[in-house]
């Protein structure tokens, strides 16, 4: 079972985190498909819903540190967001390890590479998306 | 074969039923429910196109009636039952009591003003004026004979102690009159449609939402308000009016018709308050102008330069009221600019449409005849026979036969002597 | 469906064009550019492009205002439903509130291998059951309540307390463990396909519980069964209104509602009241809880103001324009407004946050008062 | 001297303003009783030679009253009575008499109110000018 | 018989307390007694009442009275009750004098009392100056010709005259064609039942021609009219021959014609623009080819174009055609232009909303900026500003037609002079009263029917041709028309033939026939507007004679001598 992941990633942090890790050669499954928002902030309930439904077996959303936030409190949004998401996937039936969120600063190319490792090992035990892939149409 | 003809309702159309009828020299017997002839018109105060003042040209035609000696005429009455065909109907009347013997009273109207009850409201003025349990049908009526209220009065006795002539008999019991006819007319007229069930409106809700009836009740020198149009929250005049056309009327919910009378009746009304205040401003909202007939369009186009009526061609979605002031707030959709306003009015006047008359659907079983979808008289060859109903020997004319006005309801109740005429000569020859 | 279609299926073409419609919707009161009447002249006179691309057809509140007092009977609110399906499949949409999380969450309770666990709020002292003759459906409460805790909307507390006072008068309904969304706003948005298989899973559910009677606290969901699910499937249980189901227990005489001492105003919400004609069972109700005072609206019954806002789309200033008028009505009636829709206490309540200082109503829905009334209450 | 009391002569048309002077009876509508009410079939009936031969014989004012033009039971009778009227004011005016004394007035059957006011605006007035010059009392 | 001695009796009312109440009736009647030729007067409680009739009735014996004067309430009410009674005990109803002294004396003057009395004896005087100069009157009985003539054989005339004939009268049907039936001849389906306009008027046509008390004179012309009611003679012009009768009514049923829209939205100019009564010619012959669009337009020289009224059955033709039109090409395109739908009525609105249902559109434009249709190569092109979408409209089209109004044709200006009745400002027949006379002219015995009096559909035409039947056959049943003594006479010695009386008469009851006045007796209503204009007093009308009125006015202000 081969999970498909879906990263937000923020602009300046984590986004350069990941960049990190390439530049490093780290290596790490291909499973993830990163999307860069300009902050962690900008990530919605509905995108992480919408990306489930869609067949996404897992979400994963970066950010900076708390205190780094380039905007602040963008970041302390986005761990209200998944709370939220949490709460809604858990009412789903949908298990809570399929969406994490992770603070990884520009420099912890090698913590994003590992959680994006990890991730992935947790998704193959969980199982895939029980929604299925891509079956539900939406405009 | 009998010659007599029955004419059933006393209005202006079973008048000139009757005074045709009668001029050929055949005997008629008139019999209206409501204890006066006159029907609905002689509740206007002015009528359309030319301004007449409606008493004024209906009072000779009830005085020529009523004391025509071709003619019976039974008011409080109503057909019980009609038995036989065409040249052979044998008809049942019922009486109903007035209390008060008709050739005794002489209309003196001292018993009116002795009655201490006065907590009635008044039928002829549309309730905007309450009567007591004896009192007169209305200052013009036809017989001018007083009637008790039985259910209300508490026989004190008051009226007949002032009244000597000794015409008040509060035991009178009800007659049952057996007529021979051979022809029948039937000319039971119309009913205002009750706009309360049009809740968007504010009928009964809002005080300064009234019928257009009542609002010629209103104007009518010899109404509630001697003419003055006062309105009902604070009795004073208002500085503008908004009549509201097809209410109840082109309705699929209420009435599908077209009433055809309300858009000119609505002009006039317009008119006689620019006439009588010269300041106000009158607002019609309409969905088509209906001004079809002789001298209509041109006395809508007076209106509309001469006495300055603004026409809108809109049908208002809601009226609301301002709370202190009890001004009605029209919101509408003013179908040519395209936007949406709101107008304050000091008053609005409902142009409901008219309806066939309570008991109709009774009055034609006894007769034996068919209703249409509308509750109107059924016609059998609309085109060639417009005014014989389902069954041979019975004629309809007036607003009983669909919607019209005053001219083409005096036209058919004159075709309808004609024909009733013709019909007894065809079975006698 | 073609226009053309649509236009016979409603028989629009009976349209005077006289503007009564426009002339009540409240959406064309502070919308300029909205016009119901121009909306159906468009789809007559043959600018069907035009009509599918125009933006307007999803402000709509479908509050059913113009179709009870067209004159010519042309049913709009179908109109309107059908116009979106068809602009749906050329590609155009409302724009979704909340970026679209209220119709990813129906979709994805469209999907049969979803296992929900969303009875979180059954707390002990409610008592369910997994069988039995009387359902509760919940629709889509528990993720109202996650949605919208933080504009104080407790959406749950209808749930508690429905349950409770169904137990009060015995009865241990059935609240199923995996009940779906009942697919509304799929429906009133055009999404027919998502809108079938919502149907079908829920009334299967339904089946399984053996359920006679199936009671709803919303009345979307409520009309949804009642009126649109039989097109794709039949049901064979009864379906009824929480507050039908009170006022039939007052006839009964089998309810005492207790006793509180407070005045209250009472906002019909479009499905029960225009949709479905309910408007005096909760009136009923509310006025048997001793000492307190029902006072109406300006504008109640047949003639209540909608909400503000449907199927999550199109909410803008013009529907906060509609909400504020509708709280400033309420607060000239009394100062607690009963709501029988859980979403017209959220689109409300979310109203009454905003910035521009108004009067303060207290909102609450129509179980919540009656349970508190009867001293259930309101512990978890 | 008993105080001056002014005499009216009135005259009235069969359809409409006889029937308006019924109605403010028939309301009872009370009015000074100087007025002394002529019926003709039409105010066209009306000829200048009654109206000069009242104010000969003493009357103190003449009122002419008939229908609303328009509701005039004879088409239009009643234009030809306002014709009539004019120069009967200005001969009126011209012999001293004082314009005053003669009215014009429409009164329809239900304006059996403004019949009275009329009636009694015209006593007050006549009382203020006092009798008419032609009047016996003033004669001898 | 020589009036020797003149005899009055006075009857003062007490009419209970409402003249009683305020009147010292008894005094007054001790004032009665002594007024000249007074020889009875007594009061009673109710005159109207049985008893009090009863007592006339004994005193008109009794004490050979040759004048009764009643004081009570209002002659309108009563007059003729007193009459009647007058007559039933020998006495000429016209030697009878009503004193209203109720409703203008007890009532208006309740409080006082002194005045009132004081007022009731001037007005018993006024009565008995009057009744002094009463002289009796005979009514005029006019024996009327058992015929009557309908001018007009369209469906309004064909029923006027089959009602007549059906009630047993002679009926002369006079029609300017060569055949009867009149416009319905080349009308294809009438509305609203939709039958075949030619094959529903046979049946009346054939009971017309065969009905033996009908004579039908069709291309024949109206040559000249003489004569009153009940003796009307007649000069018709038939192929060159006079024909020459005696009715006793006459009834007006000259219909009609169509506009024609010259210079209109290209009417005349390109070949495809015609009116509604061309296009039922191609639907009634089946020739109606391209059709596949067709634009209508409504009120095509009405409401203030060429004439000012609302022609109101276009609309429901215009509809008509446009649903005959879908019947036989389904998918043709049909707009109609419209300056607001008159489609009044039930069965009206039902086609209106049936034509709806059937895909036909209508647009409403503004008489400011009407539709302006223009030749686009081959096609015809209409251009209209839509007010309601607020949108110019461009309609590309194989067919415009043109509702046109009603207007009067050359043949009934001509009629209306013959019979010298009134055309209104709209050039149809003006009748007597808008309301109350529909199917009447001024001049009795003339009666008006169908679209000659204003635009009628069928139904109406008939009704209103009923009514005109009802109304010319009163006097043919009666026999005779009696006409109320109140009409005018001329002392011929006395007229010196300046004719200002004959401008008075709105009913041509006036004629100068070389310098004498001759009075058509039938025709005078009584109104005496004439008699007021006349210089020399030759003029006098019965009943209130000049020196009847001064003898009221005399005797207001010092009693007359004895």
């Amino acid at each position: 079972m081969d999970p498909k992941i879906v990263a937000f990633c923020c602009n300046w942090c984590s986004y350069a985190g990941a960049d990190l890790a390439g530049v490093s050669r780290m290596q790490y499954p291909p499973n993830v498909r990163i999307i860069k928002v300009m902050c962690s902030g900008r990530v919605e309930p509905s995108f992480i819903l919408r990306a489930f439904e869609v067949g996404i077996d897992g979400v994963l959303i970066t950010g900076c540190h708390i205190g780094d936030c380039h905007y602040v409190s963008g970041n302390l949004r986005a761990e209200d967001r998944v709370k939220m998401a949490k709460e809604l996937m858990k009412t789903l039936g949908l298990e809570e390890q399929r969406l994490r969120l992770e603070w990884i600063s520009a420099s912890e190319g090698e913590k994003f590479a590992s959680v994006i490792k990890e991730f992935v090992e947790d998704l193959k035990s969980v199982g895939p998306n029980p929604l299925g892939k891509g079956e539900a149409s939406c405009p | 074969m009998v010659d007599d003809v029955l004419v059933i309702g006393g209005g202006v159309a079973g008048i000139q039923a009757s005074i045709d009828l009668a001029g050929r020299g055949l005997k008629v017997y008139l019999v209206e429910r409501f204890p006066s002839i006159g029907g609905k018109m002689a509740q206007l105060d002015k009528t359309f196109p030319t301004g007449d003042c409606s008493i004024c040209i209906l009072a000779p035609k009830m005085m020529e009636c009523f004391s025509h000696e071709n003619i019976d005429v039974l008011t409080h009455a109503e057909v019980k039952g009609v038995s036989g065909n065409a040249g052979d109907f044998r008809v049942k009347i019922l009486k109903k009591p007035r209390y008060v013997d008709e050739e005794k009273c002489t209309g003196c109207g001292d018993c009116v003003s002795a009655c201490p009850y006065i907590n009635l409201p008044d039928e002829f003025d549309m309730a905007l004026r309450s009567r007591g349990n004896i009192f007169i049908p209305f200052l013009q009526a036809v017989p001018r004979v007083v009637m008790v209220d039985r259910e209300h009065c508490v026989k004190c006795g008051n009226c007949q102690v002032i009244c000597d002539a000794g015409a008040i008999d509060l035991y009178q019991k009800p007659e049952e009159i057996e007529i021979h006819v051979g022809a029948i007319i039937v000319a039971c007229g119309f009913d205002s449609f009750d706009p309360s069930g049009i809740k968007e409106y504010g009928y009964g809700r809002y005080k300064n939402v009234i019928t257009a009836l009542e609002y010629e009740r209103l104007v009518c020198a010899s109404g509630p308000t001697g003419g003055h149009l006062d309105r009902p929250s604070d009795k004073k005049t208002p500085n503008s009016i908004a009549f509201i056309q097809c209410v109840g009327s082109r309705d699929v919910n209420h009435n599908p018709y077209c009433s055809s009378v309300c858009c000119m009746h609505a002009t006039k009304e317009a008119i006689l308050a620019k006439e009588h205040y010269p300041s106000m401003e009158n607002y019609i909202f309409y969905t088509d102008m209906r001004a079809f007939g002789k001298g209509f369009q041109e006395y809508v186009d007076r209106a509309k330069n001469e006495y300055e009526v603004r026409y809108i061609r809109s049908k208002p979605g809601e009226i609301t009221e301002d709370k202190e002031t009890k001004n009605p707030v029209i919101w509408y959709d003013d179908t040519v600019t395209r936007q949406v306003k709101r107008l304050e009015v000091g008053l609005v006047v409902l142009c409901t449409a008219l309806v066939p008359s309570k008991g109709i659907k009774e009055l034609a079983d006894v007769l034996g005849v068919e209703l249409d979808k509308n509750r109107f008289f059924k016609i059998a060859d609309p085109l060639y026979a417009p005014l014989d109903s389902s069954r041979e020997g019975i004629l309809v004319c007036g607003y009983c036969q669909g919607p019209k006005d005053i001219p083409e309801a005096v036209t058919q109740a004159k075709g309808a002597a004609a024909r009733a005429a013709e019909v007894l000569a065809c079975l006698g020859a | 469906m073609s226009l053309e279609n649509i236009v016979n299926e409603t028989k629009a073409y009976y349209c005077l064009e006289c503007g009564k419609c426009t002339g009540s919707c409240p959406i064309s009161r502070v919308n300029k550019g909205y016009s119901p009447r121009l909306t159906v002249e468009k789809a007559l006179l043959g600018f069907d492009k035009e009509l599918l691309a125009d933006g307007g057809i999803w402000s709509c509140m479908t509050c059913n205002l113009c179709k009870d007092r067209c004159p010519s009977n042309v049913d709009y609110t179908k109109f309107i439903r059908y116009a979106r399906a068809e602009a749906l499949k050329t590609g155009y949409t409302g724009n979704c509130t909340h970026g679209g999380v209220l119709s990813s969450l129906m979709r994805i309770m469209g999907n049969p291998n979803l296992k929900q666990d969303r009875l979180g709020w059954v707390s002990d002292n409610l008592k369910i059951s997994e069988k039995g003759d009387i359902l509760y459906f919940t629709g889509c409460l528990p993720y109202f309540e996650t949605l919208f805790k933080d504009i104080g909307v407790n959406s749950l507390d209808i749930a508690r307390s429905t349950v409770k006072i169904l137990n009060r008068i015995g009865i241990k309904p059935v609240v199923m463990p995996d009940e779906r969304c009942c697919g509304h706003d799929l429906f009133w948005t055009g999404d027919l396909e998502n809108f079938e298989k919502i149907a079908k899973l829920n009334v299967g559910l339904i089946r399984g519980t053996g359920a006679k009677k199936v009671i709803f606290s919303c009345p979307e969901c409520y009309r949804t069964f009642k009126q649109d699910y039989s097109e794709y499937v039949d049901m064979d249980f009864e379906l009824v209104h929480i507050s039908e189901f009170l006022a039939e227990k007052i006839d009964e005489g089998k309810i005492d509602f207790g006793s509180l001492e407070e005045d209250v105003t009472y906002q019909d919400p479009c499905r029960l009241g225009r949709h479905l004609g309910v408007y005096d069972p909760p009136r009923k109700v509310i006025s048997s809880i001793q000492g307190i005072g029902l006072i109406e609206m300006e504008h109640s019954r047949e003639r209540s103001i909608c909400c503000g806002t449907s199927t999550w789309t199109n909410c803008d200033r013009f529907s906060e324009q509609i909400q504020k008028e509708r709280l400033k009505e309420a607060k000239a009636a009394a100062d607690t407004l009963i709501t029988a829709c859980p979403k017209c206490q959220i689109h409300l309540s979310c109203a009454m946050k905003s910035k521009t200082p108004i009067d303060e109503v207290k909102i609450k829905d129509f179980s919540v008062l009656v349970a508190s009334a009867m001293g259930l209450g309101d512990d978890p | 001297m008993k105080e001056f009391d002014p005499k009216i002569v009135a005259f009235c048309c069969n359809w409409c303003s006889y029937a308006g002077a019924d109605l403010a009876g028939v309301s009872r509508m009370q009015y000074p009783p100087n007025v002394r009410i002529i019926k003709v079939m039409c105010s066209g009936r009306i000829d200048p030679l009654f109206v000069l031969m009242s104010f000969l014989e003493g009357a103190d004012a003449v009122l002419v009253t008939g229908c609303h033009i328009g509701d005039c039971h004879y088409i239009d009778a009643n234009h030809k009575t306002k014709n009539r009227f004019e120069f009967l004011k200005e001969m009126i005016a011209e012999l001293g008499i004082g314009e005053e004394r003669l009215r014009l007035e429409w009164i329809s059957a239900t304006e059996g109110e403004k019949f009275a006011d009329m009636v009694k605006e015209t006593v007050e007035k006549i009382k203020k000018m006092g009798p008419s010059p032609l009047s016996p009392k003033v004669m001898q | 018989m020589e009036e020797k001695e003149i005899r009055i009796g006075v009857f003062i009312c007490h009419c209970g307390t409402n003249i009683g109440g305020s009147v010292d009736v008894p005094a007054v009647v001790e004032y009665a007694k002594h007024l000249p030729n007074v020889v009875h007067a007594e009061r009673n409680l109710y005159t109207c009442a049985d008893d009090g009739l009863t007592a006339i009735k004994n005193a008109i014996k009794q004490h050979k009275l040759n004048r009764v004067i009643v004081a009570s309430c209002t002659p309108r009410t009563h007059e003729p009750l007193f009459r009647s009674t007058c007559e039933e005990a020998g006495l000429n109803k016209y030697l009878f004098e009503f004193v209203n002294i109720r409703e203008h004396c007890s009532w208006v003057h309740m409080k006082d009392t002194e005045g009132a009395t004081e007022k009731t004896k001037e007005l018993v005087r006024m009565g008995v100056a009057r009744a002094t100069l009463l002289e009796p009157q005979e009514e005029m009985k006019i024996d009327v010709e058992q015929s009557a003539m309908v001018i007009g054989g369209g469906i309004a005339g064909i029923t006027a005259a089959k009602t007549l004939a059906n009630q047993g009268f002679d009926v002369y049907l006079v029609e300017k064609e060569a055949v009867l039936g009149g416009m319905l001849r080349n009308l294809y389906r009438l509305f609203p039942t939709g039958e075949d306009s030619l094959d529903s008027l046979q049946p009346s046509i054939a009971a017309v021609e065969g009905h033996e008390k009908i004579k039908v004179f069709s291309s024949c012309e109206l040559k000249e009219v003489k004569g009153y009611i009940g003796n009307f003679d007649v000069t018709l012009l038939r192929e060159g021959k006079e024909v020459n009768f005696k009715v006793g009514t006459i009834i007006v049923a000259t219909g009609a014609m169509e506009f024609e829209p010259k210079g209109h939205y290209g009417y005349g100019k390109y070949d495809h623009v015609i009116t509604q009564m061309q296009l039922e010619k191609l639907l009634k012959d089946g020739q109606l080819k391209k059709s596949d669009s067709v634009v209508m337009i409504q009120c095509v020289g009405a409401k203030g174009e060429e004439v000012s009224y609302c022609s109101r059955i276009c609309c429901m033709v215009a509809i008509k055609n446009a649903m005959l039109i879908k019947e036989i090409n389904p998918d043709a395109d049909i707009h109609i232009l419209h300056n607001d739908i008159q489609a009044y009525g039930a069965e009206y609105e039902e086609l209106y909303n049936k034509a709806r249902e059937m895909g036909i559109r209508f647009i409403k434009y503004t008489p400011e900026s009407p539709p302006c249709v223009t030749m686009d190569g081959e096609k015809l092109k209409v251009e209209v500003y839509n007010e309601l979408f607020g949108e110019q409209f461009m309609l590309g089209t194989d067919l415009v037609v043109l509702s046109t109004p009603l207007v009067q044709h050359q043949g009934g200006v001509e009629i209306s002079k013959l019979l010298r009745v009134p055309l209104g400002k709209d050039k149809f027949f003006f009748e007597a009263h808008v309301k109350l006379r529909p199917v009447d002219f001024a001049t009795d015995g003339i009666f008006l029917c169908g679209t000659a009096h204003g635009p009628a559909e069928v139904a109406e035409s008939v009704s209103q041709a009923l009514a005109a039947a009802s109304g010319a056959g009163i006097p043919l049943s009666r026999g005779f028309v009696q006409i109320e003594a109140i009409s005018v006479k001329v002392d011929l010695e006395a007229c010196i033939g300046c004719g200002f009386c004959v401008e008075m008469c709105p009913y041509q009851a006036l004629d100068m026939v070389d310098g004498k006045l001759e009075i058509i007796e039938a025709l005078c209503k009584g109104c005496g507007t004439c008699v007021a204009t006349c210089p020399t007093g030759a003029l006098e009308q019965r009943h209130y004679q000049n020196n009847q009125i001064i003898s009221q006015i005399k005797s207001i202000f010092h009693p007359v001598i004895e």
